[in-house]
């Protein structure tokens, strides 16, 4: 118990103390996340809206997949990548082992799943005349995508904080990809996993209740957006 | 006078039930024809395969003299259809109004022409979807289609939830999109002396079958 | 930026233990590397089976590891050049302060492994083929099987096999590195009971990766480090390094030379 | 890429082995993975359906809460539970350190938020007719909560799978709590981890894949089932 | 005759929009009472503050003579209501009609009986929620409120989208109910000719404020 008050007092005192070292953990965390998510979204809400909305071959084949790598262990992901950028691997000359673009590859490839299955799964339970309203107002390709998307907005967005929340609180990718070098791949979980594996388990404790805090402020800023577009 | 659409031989079926079958149908330009029948007799079946919302199973649909194949896309907008359960965007009325013609330059008097048109004040525009009763929500959807000035204007049942002076600001409105923009429509209604004092023509349709048409002044309707 | 040291020409990457990282002796290391060479040293820090995986990719360009078998394994198949000791500090038994097996009284630590063997007293084992592994299992007479229910395998690191052991009231070896980072956090949890057998050394060694094998890895930059770590300078910032008082790594490079 | 291959033919050879120590892996996963989500849906449906149909107090701030903890990192939850069960926490009397039972506690925490927020999130959305359609049929209390989830079951369905797969996936809870104590509280997850500990990526990647098929099992009878049900 | 709805000084709004104001509304025993008014002017929303859907900002509702605040859950399904647009449960027809009546010893009998009122054959039963056309799914919806047998029930629009026998056939139903239950209704209708076939009396609504009751014969209603 003494190590989750030590945690409590150690959050806010990392806070004040806007120790250079946090703050480079903090932007490495924001870096990967913010870039992960962008991969995985640009990817996975036109792939999960097809995949709700359209038939087309292997429909079926691609939703499973997505829907079974909804458990896929940050560790495999990890290996998985690290297979693919490694210096002996296929995309080794990319140079992205150690690097915060490499370990948002890692990321995005644990979002993809969590981006398409629940949008696939929203769109599938969409009312029905939705799509046919769309197209009878003229609206096709594109626009029709961005539109059934803008009619789900609220599931969209709590599908992106699913996202977020998986990836912002992953270690085994960032682990494996980034390899949690101070200064460079140091993210706010590795860090906590980093001083938890010392038994600095105030300081581990501490740094997991800012990520929380910081997931409270983005989840109220958007809790007060959706407000603004009522139900 | 043009037929601006056509259907041949047309099946189409849900699986296991009703099997709608229009062997031939002829809508002529700036022809306004009713389709009535019974509760499930496949009205708004027909009306959705007209309305290139549905592939037809068998037979061929044709715009102008062309084959609809591979083109639905392009051609929806110039027909264009209102469903029997209207689905409003989530949206403000303006911006469901605004949504098919956002990138035509006179897009803003089209919006206050199309709502003016279906009786409804300046002042709804800015109401949000939800604030609108049942019938104001069936005449903002009809506006978002009378905006488009289609060729086509299919409606299902436009009037089920309109009050009774609605209903003939409705007949109005269709008529003057024949008188402004040529425009054809094919309607159906469950109310047949609100139907009357608009059709030129009826179609009736039976357990899924397509007849007519009839009472036609004349035989205007070319092959 | 945001206070990341002002970018340096040149990387230097290691794959290395997690005792060496967590004790903090590396960010000295590397503090005082980088003020008299310029280079930055990067490091990860994994278990010494996964930090040899990384050499045999050419994902990094220097080991420091602590598995004299496995080191020699990686340098048989070709990975491996320049092999240096670089200091050791030595592996100790600790257990519940009431030593129910009466490990205090050990001569030997053989004998100490027989004497928890025979009463049954719960032992966490990290079961990792790390050094510290490998070192208790040439200290059992007759390795432990699934049917000595006492005998608990973690498959975890050193701090949290300590933390095992404290909540099991067992016995586990370790690193006295660790074993004193962890007295910091638990002082009133496991005490030494053991300690001071020759076999209970704990050597750490740097390796080079092989550049004949992986062309980007940068090996001058490597030796560059290899030799500083040994030279007068690097060994006693070594022998300097300390947690409450005490010292942690007996630097043992002079006169090693290349093994 | 080698290890990819490896961890191909080695997940068929240790399917085919039938090793015992691999079936206890399975064992203690399925035993952990199914009484975490036990305990997470039974608290967490009710309250995600009360979160997004019913106004009560503090409504805002439990759901904010619930958005937050999505990205509450695994080893956090394993510090915070371990601080509450181990010898010296307020509840070490009921012995659950090191026990399946204490992992599954600490992944129903990590699933909790995931089931509420997503169910909460899918209430929101659905049609707002529904609730007052079942009012006018008579039906109140937990026979209007029942029918509701009825009504979203392939959301909910969608969302058990969201958990399932946090919880499968995730170490952290598992490793601080359980130990990855071999025949005792191995998961398939820790053992992925213990193995790319060792460096012995193929094992690793071959438990992985192990794990990825049950999960693709999973999710084809559900969908098999899904399609029994129609949309 | 005993009131068995009363309303006394209601009033209800949603924000900012149109503000609904009930001084005084009794529905008799027995009595078919119809409610009628343009497009907007709060007739829906009275009757969910009627059915006990929506709570009322101002005034009390009595049922049986007793205020019903607090035991709004125990009086629906005595009070029941069709919705302006019905949503069925996803489930099979008979499931939706068998919802309410779960749990009644006489529940087969009453399944049944409903869906013949409404003028579906027992065949309609095994039917999938979405394997029904806009005027089959109203008249199930209207199945499942009468096979509660209910004191009170309110018909929002109830035959919108039913066709011309189809609305005879639910007139019929209403009737039937009031004789054999003894049930009251109150029902809104844009259709003035269906709804003068039915009822015993009308109150009108405009901009939200109720009038009536108008057409009555005599003063049978008691205070
Ligand atoms: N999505 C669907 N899936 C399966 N069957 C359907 C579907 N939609 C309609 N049907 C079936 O097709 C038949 C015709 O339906 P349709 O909606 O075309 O009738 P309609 O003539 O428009 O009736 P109404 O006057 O009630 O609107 C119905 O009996 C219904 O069972
Ligand atoms: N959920 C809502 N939120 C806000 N405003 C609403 C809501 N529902 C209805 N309104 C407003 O209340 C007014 C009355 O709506 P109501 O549905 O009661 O009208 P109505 O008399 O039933 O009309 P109709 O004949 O079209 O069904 C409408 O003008 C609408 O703007
Ligand atoms: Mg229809
Ligand atoms: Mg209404």
């Amino acid at each position: 118990m003494d190590f989750l008050a030590e945690g409590f007092l150690g959050a806010f005192n990392v806070i004040r103390s806007g120790d250079p070292e946090f703050l480079n953990i903090l932007l490495v965390t924001a870096r990967t996340s913010g870039l992960s998510i962008l991969m995985a979204s640009l990817m996975g809400f036109p792939l999960g809206v097809a995949l709700g909305a359209f038939r087309f071959p292997f429909r079926r084949s691609v939703r499973l997949i997505s829907d079974s790598l909804l458990s896929v262990p940050t560790v495999v992901v990890g290996l998985f990548v690290y297979a693919l950028i490694s210096n002996r691997g296929p995309f080794g000359r990319a140079q992205l082992l150690f690097t915060v673009e490499g370990m948002a590859i890692g990321q995005a490839v644990l979002a993809l799943p969590i981006v398409v299955s629940l949008t696939a799964s929203a769109v599938e339970s969409v009312d029905q005349r939705l799509v046919m309203t769309l197209k009878t107002l003229g609206a096709r390709g594109l626009r029709l995508l961005g539109s059934v998307m803008l009619e789900m907005r609220h599931h969209l967005l709590m599908t992106l904080m699913t996202a977020y929340g998986r990836v912002v609180a992953e270690v085994g990718v960032s682990m494996m990809i980034g390899g949690n070098i101070r200064w460079h791949t140091r993210t706010i979980t590795t860090a906590v996993t980093f001083e938890a594996s010392r038994g600095n388990f105030g300081m581990a404790m501490a740094l997991g209740l800012v990520l929380l805090l910081i997931s409270a402020l983005l989840n109220g800023a958007i809790s007060f957006l959706k407000g603004r577009w009522r139900p | 006078m043009r037929a601006v659409m056509e259907a041949m031989g047309l099946q189409f079926g849900y699986g296991a039930g009703l099997q709608v079958v229009a062997d031939r149908l002829v809508l002529g330009e700036g022809r306004i024809m009713g389709l009535i029948g019974p509760n499930g007799s496949g009205k708004s079946t027909l009306l959705k395969l007209l309305a290139l919302l549905l592939p037809p199973q068998e037979g061929r649909i044709l715009f102008m003299g062309d084959d609809v194949r591979g083109r639905e896309g392009a051609l929806r907008g110039q027909v264009t259809m209102l469903l029997q359960e209207p689905y409003l965007l989530k949206r403000s009325v303006y911006s469901n109004v605004a949504y098919p013609v956002r990138s035509m330059p006179d897009r803003e008097d089209r919006i206050r022409e199309a709502i003016r048109m279906v009786g409804l004040g300046d002042g709804f525009l800015d109401r949000p979807w939800y604030r609108l009763s049942g019938g104001e929500a069936q005449r903002v959807a009809l506006a978002s289609r009378l905006a488009l000035h289609p060729r086509v204007l299919i409606l299902d049942e436009p009037v089920s939830s309109v009050d009774r002076e609605g209903a003939q600001v409705v007949r109005d409105a269709i008529l003057s999109a024949r008188e402004r923009w040529g425009t054809s429509v094919l309607v159906t209604s469950h109310q047949p002396s609100w139907l009357s004092g608009l059709c030129d023509g009826f179609w009736t349709m039976g357990e899924g079958r397509l007849s007519g048409p009839y009472g036609l002044k004349g035989d205007e309707v070319v092959p | 930026w945001l206070g990341v040291p002002a970018s340096a020409s040149q990387v230097l990457r290691m794959a290395t233990t997690t005792s060496t990282e967590a004790t903090g002796l590396l960010d000295v290391i590397a503090r005082e590397f980088r003020a008299d060479t310029g280079i930055d040293l990067q490091w990860v820090a994994v278990g010494t089976g996964k930090a040899l995986e990384y050499g045999r990719r050419g994902d990094v360009d220097v080991v420091w590891v602590h598995d004299p078998e496995q080191e020699e394994r990686f340098q048989a198949e070709g990975h491996g050049v320049n092999r240096r000791r670089t200091m050791y500090n030595d592996f100790v038994i600790v257990g519940p302060s009431w030593d129910p097996a009466k490990v205090r009284d050990a001569k030997s630590a053989r004998e100490a492994f027989g004497r928890i063997q025979m009463s049954g007293s719960v032992f966490v084992s990290r079961a990792d083929r790390s050094g510290t592994h490998m070192a208790e299992l040439r200290l059992w007479g007759k390795v432990p099987t699934r049917q000595d229910r006492w005998y608990l395998e973690s498959g975890q690191g050193m701090m949290e096999t300590l933390l095992m052991a404290q909540e099991k009231g067992g016995y586990t070896l370790t690193d006295r590195a660790t074993f004193t980072k962890y007295l910091e956090k638990a002082p009133k949890g496991l005490e030494i009971l053991f300690e001071g057998d020759g076999v209970l050394r704990n050597q750490y060694s740097l390796m080079a990766v092989n550049p004949a094998r992986h062309d980007n890895v940068r090996y001058h930059l490597a030796v560059k480090f290899i030799n500083w770590v040994c030279s007068r300078r690097g060994q006693s910032l070594i022998g300097d390094f300390k947690i409450s008082g005490r010292q942690i790594f007996f630097p043992n490079a002079q006169g090693g030379g290349t093994q």
